[in-house]
């Protein structure tokens, strides 16, 4: 079975990996892919960094991606644009949002109905 | 006047070579409404351009505005390199197929360059960003008819210290809402550079 | 002039670590204390933690608690009540929240002109 | 009967046999709606407790029940620290100058406990949470008279039983939404023992 990925995209590599490690108590087989801190792992965003994340996440089910602030999102929105995968990226809090779409992935929800649950919830 | 790839290269050149020199002025207006990077963002990608700009050949102008844009896009690590890159990259290929580029392609390439940087941002004018800068440049050329006979300068320059008087609503600054009031946007200054640095290129080539 | 002081409390060290440096870079003299992970810096909380970043963080105006999920609520409540500091828990999200927060708190802000702040934005 | 210092020290010294049999139990339960920690939280509080119930003196069974909660509450690391932790001191709180406990007030205790849970975790009964458990074997102490006529293990299994049937609503289960059915809640099942534990001391001291 295979699952919609996640992406967490954050300023700071840090808040990515705890995140990564909080959501793998609950959830462990669904795809969750960092792309946190520039290219030299400052604080920043890379597009690159987010477009890998998110072709090392797709395993067919599409990808959603969640942001801390501003910028972020728009290198995650040029990052999609460049890909051909499924991807969406949504507005909800980083690290609320990211777990509750973890459990929902991991119940086999398709990245639609995760996008609407992220939508109904935050 | 006609922009030829030389001069583009030129224009980068010298654009890199302001944001250096002004590299601490950047961060230093980032630092009152933003999270003072500015400076360090553009610094670094711009020396990336000039990196590649003064190594590799390039066939036409659309070609060395793709280059920036590229660069740009995955060096500079903030908002701002996404914006810009933008910016060239819609610019570049505006000109596509161009070269050299006449007057009023260029003026379609900033049009272009300026609404790629909207879309990106989500902004339009009188939100305290570099839109306030792009916006009345470009405004400029589609009234003007040639490169020489053009206020643009004098247009960004004016632009740039009127973000002081507005209110940020994108952007980091728009955090500090009301506060943001009374200081230049950092990415509008960075744009008057560029615009400052085209200027030069124009006159030079006279 | 005091500030405002802000308790960062998630179930990983990493995430607040992280969160941290990213205020930092753009509020330097609002003071930050962190509550991340058990005693043992395994994924947890704990309310000594919290109670020490707490005590760490108030200048006298008072401290803004953010937690990142359920049970880390329930130790910041235990903390607060056995605390004398003004102090308040909302339930805006970690990242965004805090970042706004900060950048509230620098701008001299009183601690409920920021609680108001966090239930206005989310 | 009435609950002695001693009485509460072997209760508790049971309760931690009782976890650290049921690490890997509870820990299982836990991993289908929750983050695969529950055994290991009670392990680690339970432990604790134990070594300081070993070491320490005791005037009265309040000092006891006090010395569980701020272990728990300092050791536990999940919800079920501040959970169990809020229950044990309420219980102290209710029980506090009466040595021993008789059976009214033991009865007042837990009733105090179920509301601290209550009030703690923002829940109430059919959430599928450890308050499942808590609420029918206060009501079964409230029914019956004394600690030994009392069928409040049965209840308490029952009800541990019966949290499979229920939709979790609050803790983490709850994002697991109507996926939660079907399994016991690791919660209930701990709270089930400190009452099998209670159970064996009554029975014990008979
Ligand atoms: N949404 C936006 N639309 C247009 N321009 C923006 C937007 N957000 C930021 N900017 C511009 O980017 C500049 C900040 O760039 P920089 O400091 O490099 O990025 P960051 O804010 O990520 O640190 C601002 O001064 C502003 O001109
Ligand atoms: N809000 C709540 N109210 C009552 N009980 C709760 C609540 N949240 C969680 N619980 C109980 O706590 C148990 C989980 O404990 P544990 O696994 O140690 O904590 P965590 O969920 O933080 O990992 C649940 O099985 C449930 O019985
Ligand atoms: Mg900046
Ligand atoms: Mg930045
Ligand atoms: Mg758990
Ligand atoms: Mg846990």
């Amino acid at each position: 079975m295979s699952y919609v990925g996640i992406v967490l995209i954050s300023h700071s590599p840090k808040i990515v990996e705890g995140l990564k490690e909080l959501i793998r108590e609950v959830i462990q087989d669904v795809p969750i892919e960092l792309a946190g801190g520039t290219e030299e792992n400052e604080i920043g965003t890379s597009m690159e960094k987010i477009m890998k994340a998110v072709n090392d996440a797709d395993k067919g089910k599409g990808v959603i991606l969640f942001y801390d602030i501003g910028s972020a999102k728009m290198n995650a929105e040029m990052a999609i644009e460049m890909l051909e995968t499924e991807a969406i990226l949504v507005e909800a809090p980083l690290v609320e949002g990211s777990y509750v779409a973890a459990v929902e992935s991991g119940m086999g929800k398709s990245l639609m109905e995760i996008v609407n649950a992220m939508e109904k919830n935050f | 006047m006609e922009l030829r790839v030389e001069d583009a290269i030129q224009w980068f050149t010298k654009v890199n070579e302001k944001i250096q020199e002004n590299k601490d002025y950047l961060t230093s207006l980032d630092q009152v409404i933003g999270d003072s990077d500015h400076g360090i963002n553009m610094a670094r990608g711009f020396q990336e351009v000039e990196n590649k700009l003064s190594t590799q050949e390039y066939q036409e102008v659309a070609d060395v505005l793709k280059e920036v844009a590229m660069t740009l896009i995955s060096k500079v690590g903030g908002a701002s390199g996404p914006l810009f890159g933008t910016a060239f990259l819609k610019f570049s290929q505006a000109v596509k197929g161009i070269n050299p580029v006449d007057y009023t392609s260029f003026t379609s390439g900033i049009e272009e360059a300026l609404q790629g940087v909207m879309h990106r941002g989500k902004a339009t004018t009188g939100e305290k960003t570099m839109i306030d800068v792009w916006a009345p440049v470009v405004h400029s050329f589609q009234e003007a008819h040639d490169f020489e006979d053009n206020p643009f300068l004098k247009v960004a320059k004016q632009a740039m210290e009127d973000t002081k008087d507005i209110m940020a609503t994108k952007g980091r600054a728009a955090y500090f809402k009301g506060k943001s009031i009374g200081y230049i946007d950092p990415g509008a200054a960075s744009t008057y550079l560029i615009f400052e640095a085209l200027e030069e290129v124009i006159k030079g080539s006279k």
